[in-house]
């Protein structure tokens, strides 16, 4: 019983490594380039998951300062999520710069199959 | 013809949007001169899923260690939601009680990413400034970014869309476009007051213009927002960002005041710098959007 | 107000970064080059007064970005040892815009140049801030920035084959920067703090009350092996050659010399001001490096010996040499760690030699890369014939060349530490025979005059660029003859971290 | 009553996750995918950070999501619409 309440109070950390694994996993394993990118969004987010929980405090709410109350024990930690702000950023960011790659090899190589565009690229001549 | 399909084939078919074994019926818009679309699938022998190759193995071998070592360090960390674990201490203190009066933005996030630690934030935005200009380099048309064949097929797509415009998509996007507009601003200039700013503002931003352009086509938008526009913006507002920042960079360290009024807390025109440069922000990242959808899409601005 | 030298360090990163905003603005390509090249002169400069200002006084001092002190605002950190990396960064970026300017012009598309001297003023800005941060979450985002710009130039020259290159590159840089981030995360999680002097003292009170352990040891653990894929060593390298070996001259150059070494220089500061040296050693991290640092010198060495393309040969060499940086962080003593930044400062230098001189003798050959086809090119070029005989020669190690110094250094260190003595002198031993067997035949072969080979007319108007060889050559006989002051000065830097 | 909310959207995120690689059209996986974002934005609600929310709602499941149809279309993989 006790394990389980464990399980349940931690939920939010154990789904983002769980998720973490599934699309680390996916980005090592899938053949397709979209599928891959899928995957690196998702292992990102499953970071930013994990850190914006750490930040959350049971009965606190979020860090915009209400009627005035200037007093930190009633607002959650701000700093996950500035932090996961930037995350957000750059992941978005990087999705873009694969995508692109992702065309181009298409244009090139009419195929989208990681391991075909491998094979392909190594026997291309310089 | 086969009608025995049991209910969970026909439910990943619904779910793959392979109509036919369901409802089998001659498909009319059939064009068989087209390549086959790449699925998910190699066209690589396919190995059984019982001999998997030593990467696959060693990957997944890899990957299942890395869970179980995070998984074990969950369990060793602080619970969840509890106000004593370590991350709870003086730094969080002085953001929330000391924000408001050192930075002048009600909403303590936007204090902590554009003033606090504004360098991160810099940092960031010149990510966008990567990714935009990696982008352009891939995918701006020219002599050896060139394939005849798609050309024809934009153009056709072009010509076809100029002739017959989506009525009912011009119809929502000429009501919903200026809520979406009016929305953005909202929230780019409401960084320092509610959740947003310019980030998320620019994001929504974007995406109006990226509607616009699918509703009434590219030409229309180029006529207010064309290559030069488009520089000229993200440039004036990422230098302007990279300069403001710079400045107070330079004055904070060496102690000296910026001279930047904080103003009354809580009005609109208020926190200084953080105002002007969650403007920056905000178009940096509207422009940057649009730019990811126009090159996407043909290349060019 | 500060004295003007301390903020030496937060205007370069900046220059650098306002120079790649600027740079869409510029009428054209050659502008831009000459901005670049100004701004990476300009960091060398700065960092060189700075270099005179702190290092007789032998003084650290970390510096404010912004209004706010150390837990709460972002700041930076500075030494000597910063200094001189922050010095060599500046320079060898300079001599490979020099010395590679005539092949970019070449290799890249004219619309696409100025965004290429967007990529390369970022990445210094970059490889800047990494070296200079005091908080780790700002070096993960330069991390990213370096990932995005390092790929860029890559793939600015627009080939099947280097596009093909960076997806991989990309792909493995992407699982680095997940690993580093969770890293980063965990860390935050259990000492609630991103400001490097303000972590280590709840390190080492955590150390202290045996809170948190296995936490900790994964946080190294995940640090590094962040930083190691990105930084290519042993089992993560494979990315490597072909994105070294397809990019244009100048991101050749600059990809092997500086980016795979700003990553390490990152890791070491956070080890030594975030977990204390000690504290990695009673982890176990020093003992991984070494293994994986040895078996890098010999695969790097084995896979170069078996390239025939002169480029990909160099960048395999570059995943040996990584593999000696890793060796001298594991010895677990610190001349070991000294002469590992040699080896970083070394490496910054004569890989970009190599590097600059073969994109030269191929270029005089019409463009022709596999080695049995550059006979006879140094005849064409002398001045790139001699620049790539001296950096061979250093790789193999010949006494008075910087090479040697490092190998010397390395030996000394690892007879301070018998439990890796045996298997450390066994590796580099090994491993110099290896080079020697590629580097030398290579050296051979483009001094052998060949009749059948179909030369072509040099390029006249060549401009400037034959002077970066003979700079390069100077600093890498510089290293050699000046091993013992310079290792004296980093360990006095390493002391100050 | 939260807690069993909050369960519920973990579990919906990982059917949206394993759905997204298991599925064989691409245009339905990254489908999945955006639903993915949107539930982890609700996800961020429910964790008190609304700008992290907004964020991702406009970002992740907007315009990231916009990106992927595109490049869809670029490579063809769009079956069953007139881009095909």
């Amino acid at each position: 019983m006790n394990i389980i309440s464990e399980l349940i109070n931690d939920r939010f950390m154990i789904a983002a490594v769980l998720l973490f694994g599934l699309g680390f996993m996916n980005l090592l394993l899938q053949k397709n380039l979209i599928k891959k990118i899928i995957a690196f969004n998702v292992m990102d987010s499953a970071i930013f998951l994990f850190l914006a929980s750490q930040g959350y405090i049971n009965g606190r709410i979020a860090p915009i300062i209400t009627n005035g109350i200037l007093d930190s024990e009633v607002y959650i930690n701000p700093i996950p999520s500035g932090l996961v702000l930037t995350g957000i950023v750059v992941s978005v960011s990087v999705t873009a710069f694969f995508l692109a790659l992702t065309v181009r090899l298409y244009g090139i190589y009419k195929t989208v199959d990681f391991d075909e565009i491998m094979l392909l690229v190594d026997k291309e001549a310089e | 013809m086969n009608t025995e399909i049991g209910f969970f084939k026909r439910l990943n078919d619904w779910v793959n949007g392979d109509e036919d074994r369901i409802f089998p019926s001659k498909n009319e818009y059939d064009s068989p001169e087209l390549p086959e679309p790449p699925v998910a699938k190699s066209s690589l022998p396919n190995k059984d899923i019982l001999f998997l190759s030593s990467y696959q193995v060693i990957a997944i071998t890899v990957v299942l260690g890395l869970v179980f070592v995070l998984l074990y360090t969950v369990y060793k960390l602080p619970l969840f939601g509890v106000a004593d674990n370590p991350a709870v201490n003086e730094v969080v203190e002085r953001y929330v009680e000391k924000g408001l009066e050192e930075t002048g933005a009600v909403n303590v996030v936007a204090g902590m990413i554009l003033d606090y630690r504004a360098f991160d934030t810099l940092g960031e935005s010149s990510v966008l400034l990567l990714a935009i200009t990696s982008v352009m380099m891939l995918l701006l048309r020219d002599e050896k970014n060139i394939d005849p064949e798609e050309d024809l097929i934009t153009e056709h797509e072009a010509v076809f869309e100029d002739q017959s415009r989506d009525v009912i998509l011009q119809n929502v996007t000429t009501i919903l476009l200026p809520a979406i507009m009016l929305y953005g601003i909202y929230v780019i200039l409401n960084g320092h007051l509610s959740p947003g700013g310019g980030f998320s503002g620019g994001a929504i931003l974007g995406a109006g213009l990226i509607l616009y352009a699918t509703g009434f086509g590219h030409n229309r938008v180029r006529k207010f927002f064309s290559m030069k526009t488009f520089r000229a913006l993200t440039t004036t507002a990422l230098l302007s960002y990279g300069l403001l920042k710079s400045y107070s960079f330079l004055l904070g360290a060496n102690h000296l005041p910026t001279h930047i009024p904080l103003g009354i807390p809580g009005a609109i025109f208020s926190s200084g710098l953080i105002f002007v440069l969650d403007i920056c922000v905000g178009l940096i990242v509207a422009c940057t959007m649009y730019g990811f959808y126009a090159v996407f899409s043909r290349g060019e601005i | 107000m500060l004295p003007f030298y301390y903020n030496i360090p937060a205007i370069s990163i900046l220059l650098c970064m306002i120079a790649g905003m600027i740079m869409p603005l510029l009428p054209n390509g050659k502008v831009a080059l000459r901005v670049a090249m100004g701004v990476s002169a300009g960091v060398a400069l700065l960092s060189a007064i700075l270099m005179i200002n702190i290092i007789p006084v032998n003084e650290y001092f970390t510096y404010m970005m912004g209004h706010f002190p150390a837990p709460w605002g972002n700041e930076l950190s500075a030494g000597p040892l910063e200094a001189m990396i922050a010095f060599i960064f500046g320079l060898v970026m300079f001599l490979s815009l020099v010395g590679g300017s005539h092949t970019i012009f070449y290799d890249i598309l004219p619309g696409k140049q100025k965004m290429y001297f967007t990529m390369m003023s970022m990445l210094l800005a970059s490889l800047l801030a990494m070296t200079y941060t005091n908080d780790i979450f700002t070096g993960y985002v330069f991390i990213e920035i370096s990932t995005i710009a390092a790929c860029a130039i890559v793939v600015a020259r627009d080939t099947p084959k280097t596009i093909g290159s960076t997806i991989r590159y990309l792909t493995l840089s992407l699982l680095g920067s997940g690993l580093f981030l969770i890293g980063v995360v965990l860390l935050y999680c259990i000492t609630g703090h991103l400001l490097m002097p303000n972590i280590q003292e709840q390190v080492l009170r955590l150390v202290s009350t045996g809170l948190y352990t296995v936490p900790l040891t994964v946080v190294a653990g995940l640090l590094f092996s962040g930083v190691a894929i990105k930084s290519a060593l042993f089992p993560f390298g494979g990315w490597l050659p072909m994105a070294h070996g397809g990019a244009t001259t100048a991101s050749s150059a600059v990809l092997s010399g500086l980016v795979l070494k700003g990553y390490i220089v990152m890791l070491v500061k956070i080890f030594y001001r975030v977990f204390t040296i000690d504290v990695i050693r009673d982890l176990n991290v020093t003992n991984i490096m070494f293994a994986c640092g040895l078996a890098g010198m010999i695969y790097g060495s084995i896979e170069a010996f078996r390239e025939e393309h002169i480029k990909r040969m160099l960048a395999h060499s570059s995943m040996a040499q990584i593999g000696y940086v890793f060796m001298g962080l594991g010895l677990d003593v610190n001349l070991g760690v000294a002469a590992a930044f040699l080896q970083i400062m070394v490496h910054a230098f004569v890989k970009p030699l190599l590097f600059l001189c073969a994109g030269r003798l191929s270029e005089v050959y019409d463009h022709e890369k596999s080695s049995y086809r550059l006979r006879g090119s140094a005849h064409k070029d002398w001045i790139a014939g001699i620049g790539f005989t001296l950096g061979a020669m250093s790789m193999v190690g010949i006494p008075l060349l910087g090479g040697f110094t490092v190998k010397y250094y390395l030996v000394t260190s690892a007879m301070m530490n018998p439990a890796k003595l045996w298997p450390a002198l066994i590796t580099l031993m090994i491993s110099a025979v290896m080079n020697a067997l590629y580097y030398i035949p290579e050296v051979i072969a483009i001094w052998t005059r060949c009749e059948l080979c179909t030369p072509n007319p040099v390029d006249s108007n060549r401009g400037f660029d034959w002077i970066a060889a003979p700079i390069l050559s100077a600093a890498t006989l510089f290293f050699g003859l000046n091993g013992y002051s310079l290792i004296q000065l980093i360990q006095r830097g390493l002391a100050l971290l | 009553m939260i807690i069993a909310l909050e369960l519920l959207l973990i579990v919906f995120l990982f059917i949206c996750a394993i759905g997204a690689f298991l599925s064989e059209r691409l245009l339905i996986a990254v489908v999945i995918f955006m639903s993915y974002s949107l539930v982890m934005s609700v996800i961020w609600a429910l964790l008190q950070s609304p700008d992290l929310a907004i964020t991702e709602a406009a970002v992740g499941a907007g315009v990231s999501g916009i990106l992927f149809f595109i490049t869809l279309k670029r490579i063809h993989a769009l079956k069953g619409t007139k881009d095909e």
